[in-house]
C-alpha cells in the first residue's frame, strides 16, 4: 500500500543565474540554467555530479550533457508556468519511490534576451532562442541531416572495435521481419500488406538501397503514423479491469548524453546503467527474462542494445538474434510485432515496445491485434528497452506475467 | 565564399568568440579548464570534468584521429549535390572529440577510409565573419 | 524511508489506434492519441473519467481538455523515443506515492500524414503536424495574441460575477511594488534598477498604459531573462548539505482545461483542486499558513488563485492584498520577492516562486539575495501556486521550515 | 475577400469539415452527441460528456449571449489595423460557448458592452472556401 509522502523530501537550496532580470549584454536560457544549477550546487556544498534527478521544462537532456553527469530520472513536463510546482510534485514521488536521492529543478528562460536575439540561432536564421553549442558545431554544418546520419557512425565503430559485420546487424532485420509477417496490422507484414512486405534476407538487407553507409534501406525504421495507449494502474486496483494487468517489477532510465560529440564510446549507451537500475528494482537479472522488446529505429540500436541488457556478451549483440534463437519458435524471442523495423515506427517507437509487451505477456498477442497463430509466446517475464535521441536516453521496464 | 551554400552557424557571443575568432585567423582554438588541466569540446561555461568556471583558450595542434565516420548518401539543401560525403567524429590530439565532414577520402569507397587515420583542420569561409573548420586526411 | 516499489503498479491495458501505419487518407497526431485512449479505456472496460495521471510527449493538456477529465498528474516529459518507458517508471512513482491510482501513457504521432500535411496547420502556413480544434477555433483567427488578450476575459468575467473593481486588482501590483522596494534584485526595486520603479499607487496602475481592456500595463507581469534552480532531497539526506532544507508537507496538480474555450467558470481555477490536494497530504489546511508565494503573470491571475487556494471566501481575492494585510509588516505577506509583476518573470515564472519560498522558509530571505532588511518575515510555513497555460494548469505546494 | 488580411483558419479535414461546408453557405453547424444529446464545441471525435463516438452535426439557431469579453488595445499583423477590437466568449442557445471578435460594439466604450447580451453569427468570406464565423451584438 502507498503510504502518504508528506515530508519524504525536502528542497535544500535556491539559487539564481549570475544575473536576472534585464540582461543587458544578453545571455540564452542555457547559460542562465547551467549558472543556476552551478550556483546552487555551490551553496548546498555538492559537486553537479551527485544530482540524479534532472526536471526541466527546456534543454533537460542539454543541462546533463553539459554538466557531465548521467541522470537517473530526467521529467521534461513543461505546461507553462506551474512546471516547476509540478516538477517538485513528481520528484518528491520518485525520491518517496528510492529511485533517486538528490534531484535538481532547474530554469533558464531569456525573455528578454531572446527577443534581441531574433533571427539569430545556432545556424544561421535559426531564430528563437539560440544557440546550442553541441547543435553549433554538431550536425547541421556538416550535412548529418537526422537520426540515420548520425545513428551511421555508430555501426562504424562497432564493426572497426567489435569485428562484428553488416550481414550480422542485417539478420536482425530478417529476424523482426519473420514476426512481421506473423502480425497482420505490421506495415510490412507481406505482399498484401506493401509492395516491399514479406520474408527477407540478410542479401536483400545489403542490397537494398545505402542511405547512410554502413546502413542501407532495410537497417532503418519506417515512418509511419501510429498511436497507442497503456493504462497503469496501482497494484490495489489492478485486477478491477475487464483486461488482467501485466506487472511492472523494475524500472530504470538513464542518458549518457545527448549530442554524439559527447558520447564517450560510440557503441555503448545507458541501457546498462538504465537496465541494471531495472533488474536491482525487480529483483531479477537477464538470465530470468523470458523474451525482450528492444528499440530498433535502426539494426544498430538493437545490436548494441542486446549487449546493454546483459543478453549476449559485450561486442555480441546481433548473435542474439543468430540461428533462430530470436525468430518465432526460437528460445528467446525478441521484437515480436515486427519492431520499427517491419512493424510500424512513427518516429517515438517506445509505445508500440509497451503494447506489444503487455500483450505477451497478458496472453493477449495474438487476438489483441488479430493475429496469427505463432505469434503468442510463452514467455512469463520481459524486458523492454526504449532508446530516445542520438542514441542518448534509455528507459528500460522489467515487466512480468500476472499468476 | 559567395559559393558557400551549407548551413553557416551563427556563433554564441557569450560563450564561443574565441574559437570563432580563432578560426578566421586560421587557428584552432579549444578551451581547457585551469583547474583540472583537462581540455574539453563544445565550449562551456564550466568544465564538464571538475564543473570549475576557470576556463582558458588556448591555440591546439590542429591534428587528430578518425574515431568514426560515415558515408552521407542522402541529403539537403546544400549538402545535397556533394552526395556521397563523409562525416566523421575526429579525437583531438589535445583530448576530446569534433564533428567535421572530412576531406581528402574517398567517399564513394567507404571501407578506404581508416578508423585511426590522421587528420588535420583547415578553415572554409563561409562568409565575411565565418570560417568553419573541416578536417582533411593526411596520411 | 522509501519502499521498493516494485510491484506497487502494473500495466492493465494496452490498445492501439483505429487505423496504424501508412494511412492513406491522413489523419492527424491528436485523433491518433484520442482513438487510442478511447480504446484503451474500452479494453479494460473503464470510462476515461476515471484517469487521474496523463502522461505523453505530446497534447498532453489538450488530450485531458479533450476528454473533459480533470488531472491529479500531468508528465510531459519527451526525451525521444524512450520517453514512453520512462513514463511508465514515473508512473509507476507517483502511483507507489499514492498521488494516482490509475494513469494513461499515450501516443499519437502521425509521422506518414504529416508529411503530406506539410504546409497545412490550424492556421494557414501553420505548417508541421497541424490542427487541434481549440487553436483553430480559439484565438488565432480572432486576434487574441497572447495571454493577456486572454487573461483579460477572466477579469471582465469576475468584475461582473462578483462585482470586484479595476481597483480592488490594481491593489495587488500596488502591494506587490512594496514588496520590490526591498528586494535590490528586482528589476523595478527603485528608480535607479528601472526607470519605472520604485513605489507605485492605485492610480498609477488605472493611467498606465491599456494593453487590453480591462488590463493595463501594471496588471501585467515583466518579461524578463532568469535562471533559477532548487535541489531536492531525500529526508535522508535533507541535513546533510550546507544549506538547511525546508519541507515539502503537501503537493499536488491539476487541469481544468487548456484553452480557454473550455473554461467553464472564467473565474476559477484548478488550483482548488490541486491546493486540496496539497493541503491534504500536508494535513493542513489554508489557516495553517503563514505566508503565500501566488502566481501573478496577471493582478487577475493572482486574486482569483488567492480565492482558489482557500485564503479568502469566493469573489473576494483582491482582499487578500487590502489594507496592508499581504504587505511588508502585514499579518499575511504575499509574493515577498516583489513577484512576477515587479521582481522578474521570464515567461515561466514557477521557479521565482520556488526560490523565494525556499529563502523565507530557511531564513535567508535577506542576504540570499543581498537584500535590505524587512524583506525576511517569520512565517513557517507557506502555500506556493504556480498557474500555467490560459489559467489552465496548476500545481500547489505546502511548505514548512525546519524545526 | 482579397481584402481579408487576418489569419485564416487551415481547416482539419478529418473532423471539422462539416462545420466549413455549414459556413460557406452561412450556417452554424454544431456537434452534438446521439447517445447523451449534448452539444459539444469545438469538434470531436468523441464527445467530452459521456465519450461516446456517436456525433451528429446539425444546424444551430446561430444565436447567443456574450459570456465575457475583452478589448483589445494591441495586436500584431491584419489585427493591428482594427485596434481597439472586441473578443469575447459566446454561450449558444444550443449549448457549450465559440470565441469570437465581437461586432456591433463600441470597442472605444468598453463598459458600454454587456454581458449577456444578445448575438447573432455572421460570415466573413476570408479566401475561395473558407468562411469565418464573426457574431454581432443585436440588441
Amino acid at each position: 500500500m502507498p503510504s502518504n509522502p508528506s515530508m519524504s523530501a525536502a528542497i535544500v537550496a535556491a539559487a539564481e543565474s549570475d544575473q536576472i532580470g534585464y540582461i543587458e549584454e544578453g545571455t540564452t536560457a542555457l547559460n542562465l540554467h547551467i549558472e543556476a544549477i552551478r550556483n546552487v550546487c555551490a551553496e548546498a556544498g555538492i559537486s553537479p555530479a551527485e544530482i540524479e534527478g534532472i526536471f526541466a521544462t527546456n534543454h533537460a537532456n542539454m543541462l546533463a550533457e553539459y554538466l557531465g553527469i548521467h541522470p537517473k530520472y530526467i521529467d521534461t513536463t513543461a505546461v507553462g508556468g506551474c512546471s516547476f510546482q509540478m516538477h517538485v510534485h513528481h520528484a518528491m514521488a520518485a525520491i518517496n519511490a528510492g529511485i533517486i536521492d538528490i534531484a535538481v529543478v532547474s530554469h533558464g528562460e531569456a525573455g528578454y534576451s531572446a527577443r534581441k536575439n531574433q533571427g539569430k540561432g545556432t545556424l544561421r536564421g535559426g531564430g528563437g532562442d539560440p544557440w546550442l553549442p553541441s547543435a553549433q558545431f554538431g550536425g547541421g554544418i556538416y550535412g548529418n541531416w537526422g537520426a540515420p546520419s548520425n545513428y551511421a557512425h555508430a555501426l562504424t565503430r562497432h564493426m572497426h572495435q567489435w569485428g562484428s559485420t553488416k550481414e550480422d546487424f542485417a539478420n536482425i532485420a530478417v529476424a523482426t521481419r519473420e514476426w512481421a509477417t506473423l502480425n497482420p496490422r505490421a506495415v510490412m507484414h507481406s505482399k498484401d500488406t506493401h509492395p516491399a512486405g514479406g520474408p527477407i534476407t540478410v542479401q536483400d538487407v545489403l542490397d537494398s538501397r545505402m542511405i547512410v553507409w554502413p546502413l542501407n534501406l532495410l537497417d532503418i525504421c519506417l515512418v509511419t503514423d501510429h498511436g497507442g495507449a497503456v493504462l497503469v494502474a496501482s497494484a490495489e486496483k489492478a485486477r478491477s479491469f475487464k483486461t488482467s494487468p501485466v506487472w511492472i517489477a523494475g524500472a530504470g532510465e538513464n542518458q549518457s548524453h545527448q549530442d554524439m560529440l559527447e558520447m564517450g564510446d560510440f557503441t555503448a549507451t545507458s541501457a546498462l546503467a538504465s537496465g541494471e537500475q531495472a533488474y536491482r528494482m525487480a529483483g531479477m537479472g537477464p538470465g530470468d527474462m523470458e523474451m525482450a522488446m528492444i528499440y530498433d529505429s535502426f539494426t544498430v540500436t538493437a545490436g548494441i542494445t542486446a549487449e546493454m541488457l546483459g543478453l549476449t556478451p559485450r561486442g555480441e549483440g546481433p548473435s542474439l538474434w543468430a540461428d533462430g534463437n530470436a525468430s518465432p519458435g526460437g528460445k528467446f524471442p525478441v521484437n515480436t510485432n515486427g519492431g520499427g523495423l517491419s512493424f510500424s515506427h512513427s518516429g517515438m517507437y517506445g509505445m508500440m515496445l509497451l503494447i506489444e509487451a503487455y500483450r505477451q505477456l497478458s496472453g493477449t498477442a495474438e487476438d489483441g491485434v488479430h493475429g496469427l497463430p505463432g505469434k503468442q509466446t510463452s514467455a512469463q517475464s520481459a524486458i523492454v528497452n526504449g532508446t530516445g535521441g542520438s542514441l542518448s536516453v534509455t528507459g528500460t521496464l522489467v515487466l512480468t506475467a500476472d499468476v | 565564399m559567395a559559393d558557400y551554400n551549407k548551413p553557416i552557424p551563427s556563433p554564441d557571443p557569450y560563450v564561443t568568440q574565441p574559437f570563432w575568432d580563432g578560426a578566421k585567423e586560421g587557428k584552432l582554438m579549444l578551451p581547457r579548464c585551469t583547474s583540472c588541466n583537462r581540455v574539453h569540446w563544445y565550449p562551456r561555461i564550466l568544465c564538464p570534468h571538475c564543473h570549475s568556471s576557470s576556463i582558458e583558450w588556448f591555440e591546439a595542434s590542429g591534428e587528430g584521429f578518425i574515431h568514426t565516420y560515415a558515408v552521407q548518401n542522402r541529403a539537403f539543401g546544400g549538402w545535397a549535390d556533394e552526395t556521397p560525403y563523409a562525416t566523421a567524429y575526429i579525437d583531438l590530439v589535445e583530448g576530446d572529440r569534433m564533428f567535421t565532414a572530412l576531406r581528402g577520402v574517398d567517399a564513394e569507397n567507404p571501407e578506404s577510409i581508416k578508423i585511426g587515420a590522421r587528420v588535420k583542420i583547415e578553415f572554409d569561409q563561409a562568409d565575411e565573419d565565418t570560417y568553419v573548420p573541416y578536417w582533411r586526411v593526411v596520411d
